[in-house]
């Protein structure tokens, strides 16, 4: 068990947005978080990553909790996120994107004296072949289309080595073959490294077709978890999306 | 330290709070609504008192000159602010605005300086305001009873402005969402020059409400500047009642501190401003 | 390009009058004061109205350690350099946990706070009087030595900044200035940082002082207050707080309106106040930001003849 | 961040050093048959009323000198600067004056952190240095030299006149202070206590209260004044406060309930006009409109046909300033430091202000100290002096062994 995140709500004043969420989630497990708008994933991964604090509930990672510590002390704990809408850094260049995450995480940020354009060259180079962006190292982030900064929002996650990758629909606002090139090296990732990963997705194609296990929300609880064609038959995985006919 | 004492620091420091209550009222109108935090407001206030020196000189002799003379400020500035609103129209950033607005404070003070620099003026109270009241053989003076009066009179005519008028409702919904508005058909540049207008005119009147208990002079505005937005800050950018009651505290904390420690007054209001910033840092009233 | 400029700075002094080295020396120390600000406002986004309390703070150290300690100007420098390093880190703990209007106006507060300090403490500072008769040592009492000195002094410390900038700590002041929320989520402890840079701006603020209070052989309250704090934002701005060199444009810029401007009108913070309003309205990027478009732009018209 | 590359930093440099070639032919080297005199002051800030109306009176002074021929022939040009307060511009700008115009006097500015400043570079670069205005003691006493001059009164001298105009009061029993806060503020006090406790040792001194420059609220100070009850309030408040502390004093009826006695320079009056309090007495260093010799009455003319307004203490001493250059000059028959300091050792000077004597040994004038009933005057519009007596400040003065002594203290 990597993460386990047992009986975690939050709630703004009247809304339970996340409401006594519990599952877990297994070293190399590759899991779609799905469920229809508002339904509460995107609060939940705030909470996981420390932005949003709890009212109830542990999350534990690794075996340790990690519940209301601040966001950089859990993305030192090696978990790393992409969110939903694309946040970079727009006024650096693609490169010292990857540079400074990288830098954060081997904790070399309180460098004064090194000159930093000469730093972990060949680590950000990966990294950016990871994610297919090496032919823009040197744009300006701001100045890059929707799709690529999606892509460099992913390898910023990737930067911090983490065993946990937590992605808010990384491909939204990406064409059917850019989504399955990203959707790919999601898989990729995924195998190669057997880096453990939880995605938000509306694209059901998608998740369909890459994820081993399924959890969907509605109204802030999980209404299923299981593999992908036990959720399909599902009566309240139907009533959720397609409302009470059926 | 005596009750009298006690009594007529708590009305001085109210009645100096209220001042700057006046001021930050139309900063916090414009932040709240453009959210442009306008560097030079002190400087429209300063504006506001010579204007208003030289229409009441000019009108001298009239019952009601004073008064008239406020008004009349308060407009003048109102076009001033304005005018300033459009220059400031273009910028985007909000360090840039802000920026914009501190090269404003030079032009304007030496503006003043160069046209009307040359010397300290006053104005006599307003008549029926210029005696004391004794309350219990406590002496009031009547015309700082009057400016807390007034400043409040202010604050509630705003407060009804925006929450019972149309143009209100229109202001209030342009806060949250620009687009909105400017699909039903409102132009928000005429909108914000609006509300600018009626920040900078709470500021001019200010100004020449708070002359007769001084003197007119450059450097005015100077002296505004900390204390108007501490407390802005400390009441939470944009909040009018936290500018009340944080304009309150700024002016006791200072009243009292003269008492205890003159020289030291200004810092204390310094020690108030970084304690509370430490424990809410938006401000008393201030959305995070 | 570099044996040029060299050049120039060195045998400058032999070619200009002496009020005009006066006025370079001047230049020189408002760059660097101005480059210590940019920290700040460039680079992390924080804009501080109290900037010049750490510029006071390290003059006045410097002048209280050689006229009551008796110390070495040289060995005045360093520690003025810390004992400021360490007040800017009890005010900069403070500051670090607000942003944007919030930290300027606590900024200005603690400025002010310093100031008041300054101007009533009579038995220490001398009180609104001040401290006078701070020489330079006689190594560099001569116009054209103490220009060299401060040449070099300014230089260094430029480059120290410069380093710094492009430091892996630099690219995390980038990284807090682009986007607060994502630096946090790659690990980055963002109020940590706010305070490093709080501190850093303030030492290199409080060499430019040391170097001031020699050459103005007196300090007074007003080195610390709001007046003065206005200087390197308006440098900076002007010049331009995107690129490096822009607040050392600023600086002569200001310098040159200051005092020339000042022998033509005594409304010379007119001009300034439009200049500066100018400025931010047509060129954003101040006046360095737009050269180096223009240079950008040539290359680039260069390049596509080729 | 490819934008911090060397290149372009190296550029920037090159560029700047550029611009300070461009400046040079801003350079104007002093060119023969003028004499350029000096002029540094506040024009910037919260002293901007009275450093105008200085400058305003060493116009009038440069007039009148090149109306009379000039100095020793040579047609005198006049350049004022602003120091803005700060002692960094104000150096700077008495250094462009010294290196750059070849000024041979430099009347200081208003404040005293910005005259010391000054005094220093002038005492380096033997120039003379003459206040425009009485300022903080330090600058005659410790930090004194050769070419500073005390023209007008100094801070103990001033103090002393004060002493005397309260010890007039024959009934008084109790008193009280009032001073602003700062080292000006404080020397008044220290200065007036002294003499006054010698000539009335039957008053008692209740309490002196120290509100700080540019106060705006006196409102504690006029209550904890009224529950003292003295019989006499001693004030040196001046300009703004001045006019800020009586208007907040007059509904408490304070003016009623005590004699006052409060430093009278024309500024503060000017802006009080009507509203100056009835029946109190004043001290102040030059009183224009009540001095009735006949310099002052061709003074005020021209002053007031140039500038439309009455002349204030800093313009008469101002002009005084400028005019004693000139008698040193052809005393001298030399307009350089050290020749004219050499003849105006121990001089003799006439002055708006009357026939003044500079000390040997510390170029410390005996100007009087003015003191009178200040009362409205429909002609001038504000309150006037009716009439002004002069006080000789002379027997005040330190002795020349205590300054010396003073100095070599500070030089340690």
């Amino acid at each position: 068990m990597i993460l386990q995140v047992d009986g975690l709500t939050k709630i703004f004043g009247a809304l339970r947005a996340v409401n006594n969420v519990s599952f877990g989630m297994d070293q190399g497990d590759l899991v779609a978080l799905i469920g229809p708008n508002g339904a509460g994933k995107s609060t939940l991964f705030n909470v996981i990553t420390g932005f949003l604090s709890p009212e109830a509930g542990k999350v534990i990672f690794n075996g340790e909790d990690i519940t209301k510590l601040p966001p950089h002390r859990i993305t030192h704990k090696r978990i790393g996120v992409a969110f939903q809408l694309t946040n970079i850094f727009p006024g650096l260049t693609v490169f010292q994107n990857i540079q400074v995450a990288l830098f954060a995480s081997r904790g070399k940020t309180k460098n004064m004296y090194s000159l930093a354009p000469k730093m972990m060259k060949e680590e950000t180079g990966e990294i950016l072949e990871a994610v297919g962006l090496s032919e823009m190292a040197h744009t300006l982030a701001d100045s890059m289309p929707q799709p690529d900064k999606k892509r460099l929002e992913l390898g910023i996650a990737l930067a911090g080595k983490p065993e946990l990758l937590l992605l808010d629909e990384p491909t939204s606002g990406q064409s059917a073959e850019e989504t399955f090139y990203t959707m790919e090296l999601v898989k990729k990732i995924n195998e190669e490294q057997g880096l453990t990963i939880l995605f938000i997705e509306h694209k059901m194609p998608v998740v369909f077709g890459i994820a081993r296990r399924i959890i969907v929300m509605h109204h802030g609880s999980v209404i299923a978890d299981a593999e992908p064609e036990s959720v399909r038959e599902k009566k309240e995985v139907q009533k959720a999306y397609l409302g009470e006919k059926v | 330290m005596t009750f009298v004492t006690f009594v007529n620091q708590f009305i001085s420091g109210a009645t100096y709070g209220l001042v700057l209550f006046m001021v930050a009222l139309g900063l916090a109108l414009i932040f709240g609504v453009m959210s442009i935090v306008n560097l030079a407001h002190p400087s429209l206030y300063m504006l506001g008192a010579f204007f208003g020196y030289f229409i009441w000189f000019s009108l001298k002799g009239y019952y009601l000159s004073f008064w008239l003379s406020v008004i009349l400020a308060g407009l003048a500035v109102a076009c001033a602010g304005i005018i300033l609103e459009f220059f400031l129209r273009p910028l985007r950033e909000h360090t840039e605005q802000i920026l914009f607005t501190y090269a404003f404070i030079y032009i304007i003070a030496d503006l003043v300086k160069m046209f009307w620099g040359g010397r300290y003026y006053t104005l006599p109270r307003p008549p029926g305001l210029d005696g004391s009241v004794t309350v219990g053989g406590i002496i009031l003076p009547t015309y700082n009873l009057f400016i807390i009066g007034v400043s409040l009179l202010m604050a509630a005519l705003l407060w009804l402005l925006l929450s019972k008028t149309k143009l209100g409702k229109i202001i209030r919904a342009a806060v949250f969402d620009r687009e909105m508005v400017a699909m039903l058909g409102i132009r928000l540049p005429w909108l914000f020059a609006l509300v600018f207008g009626i920040g900078a005119f709470v500021a001019g009147a200010a100004g020449l409400l708070a002359a007769p208990m001084g003197s007119i002079a450059v450097g005015m505005d100077a002296e505004m500047l900390v204390p108007v937005f501490v407390v802005c800050i400390i009441g939470g950018m944009g909040s009018f009642l936290g500018a009340l009651i944080a304009s309150l505290i700024i002016g006791e904390v200072y009243a009292f501190g003269i008492l205890v420690l003159p020289q030291m007054a200004m810092a204390f209001m310094f020690v108030v401003v970084v304690v509370i910033l430490i424990i809410r840092p938006q401000g008393i009233l201030g959305r995070s | 390009m570099l044996l040029a400029s060299v050049i120039v700075a060195v045998i400058i002094p032999h070619l200009l009058p002496r009020y005009y080295i006066h006025l370079l020396n001047l230049f020189l120390i408002g760059s660097l004061f101005a480059l210590s600000f940019n920290i700040l406002l460039g680079n992390t986004g924080l804009l501080s109205f109290g900037h010049a309390a750490y510029f006071g703070v390290g003059a006045y150290a410097a002048a209280l350690l050689m006229k009551k300690v008796g110390l070495h100007y040289f060995i005045a420098i360093p520690l003025s350099m810390a004992i400021t390093g360490v007040i800017a880190a009890i005010i900069g703990y403070f500051c670090s946990r607000v942003v944007a209007m919030s930290f300027a106006i606590l900024t200005l507060a603690f400025g002010e706070l310093l100031f008041v300090i300054a101007s009533k403490w009579y038995t220490f500072t001398g009180g609104d009087d001040g401290i006078q008769s701070v020489y330079p040592p006689d190594i560099i009492a001569s116009s054209a030595g103490f220009y060299y000195f401060t040449l070099i002094v300014v230089t260094l410390g430029s480059l120290a900044i410069w380093r710094i900038l492009n430091s892996p700590f630099g690219y995390t002041l980038q990284c807090i200035r682009n986007n607060r929320q994502r630096s946090e989520s790659i690990g980055i402890n963002v109020r940590r940082y706010q305070w490093m840079v709080f501190i850093v701006a303030g030492v290199f603020a409080a060499l430019a002082g040391c170097l001031f209070v020699t050459l103005n052989w007196s300090v007074a309250p007003p080195e610390i207050g709001f007046v003065k704090g206005g200087e390197p934002i308006v440098m900076t701005i002007v010049g331009g707080q995107y690129i490096f060199g822009g607040p050392i444009i600023g600086a002569a810029i200001f310098t040159f309106f200051q005092f020339f401007i000042g022998q033509i009108t005594i409304y010379w913070a007119l001009v300034i106040g439009i200049v500066l309003a100018l400025v931010i309205r047509f060129l954003p990027g101040g006046i360095g930001g737009f050269i180096q478009q223009r240079m950008a732009a040539s290359h680039q018209a260069q390049q596509s003849r080729v | 961040m490819e934008r911090y590359s060397k290149g372009k930093v190296l550029a920037c440099v090159v560029g700047i050093l550029a611009l300070c070639f461009i400046t040079l032919p801003f350079a104007s080297a002093a060119y023969a048959g003028t004499v350029k005199l000096g002029l540094i002051t506040d024009l910037t800030g919260a002293a901007f009323v009275t450093a105008r109306d200085s400058a305003d009176g060493a116009t009038v002074a440069v007039d009148r000198i090149n109306a009379e021929g000039g100095i020793l022939g040579n047609k005198v040009e006049l350049l004022v600067r602003d120091s803005a307060l700060k002692t960094d511009m104000g150096v700077s700008h008495a250094r462009e004056l010294i290196f750059d115009k070849k000024v041979k006097l430099i009347v200081g500015p208003i404040s005293s952190g910005v005259r010391l400043a000054i005094s220093d570079v002038c005492r380096v670069f033997k120039v003379v240095l003459i206040d425009g205005i009485g300022g903080s003691v330090s600058l005659h006493r410790e930090r004194g030299h050769d070419y500073f001059w005390q023209l007008s009164v100094p801070t103990s001298g001033e103090s002393y006149g004060a002493a005397v105009g309260c010890s007039i009061f024959k009934d008084v029993k109790t008193m009280v202070s009032i001073a602003p806060d700062y080292v000006w503020g404080r020397q008044e006090i220290e200065g007036f206590m002294a003499p006054f406790k010698e000539m009335r040792p039957d008053v008692k001194i209740l309490e002196n209260f120290w509100p700080k420059l540019g106060e705006k609220d006196y409102t504690p100070y006029i209550t904890a004044i009224l529950a003292k009850k003295p019989d006499l309030m001693y004030s040196v408040l001046y300009g703004g406060d001045w006019i800020n502390f009586v208007k907040q004093a007059k509904p408490y009826g304070l003016f009623e309930k005590m004699q006052v006695f409060c430093f009278a320079e024309a500024s503060s009056q000017i802006g009080l006009g009507k509203e100056a309090p009835e029946g109190t007495w004043g001290f102040g260093r030059a009183p224009a409109p009540s001095i009735r010799t006949p310099q002052m009455k061709s003074f005020i003319k021209a002053y007031k046909e140039k500038m439309g307004r009455w002349p204030s203490d800093a313009s008469v001493t101002t002009y005084d300033a400028f005019m004693v250059f000139k008698y040193g000059a052809e005393m001298a028959k030399s307009i350089d430091g050290p020749a004219w300091v050499k003849a105006m050792k121990g001089a003799t000077v006439e002055t708006l202000r009357g026939t003044l004597t500079f000390r040997e040994c510390d170029n410390l004038s005996n100007s009087p100290e003015y003191i009178g009933p200040l009362v409205y005057d429909e002609k001038h519009g504000f309150a006037i002096f009716k009439p002004a007596l002069a006080i000789d400040t002379g027997p005040i003065a330190l002795s020349c062994e205590e300054i010396m002594q003073l100095r070599k203290k500070a030089k340690k």
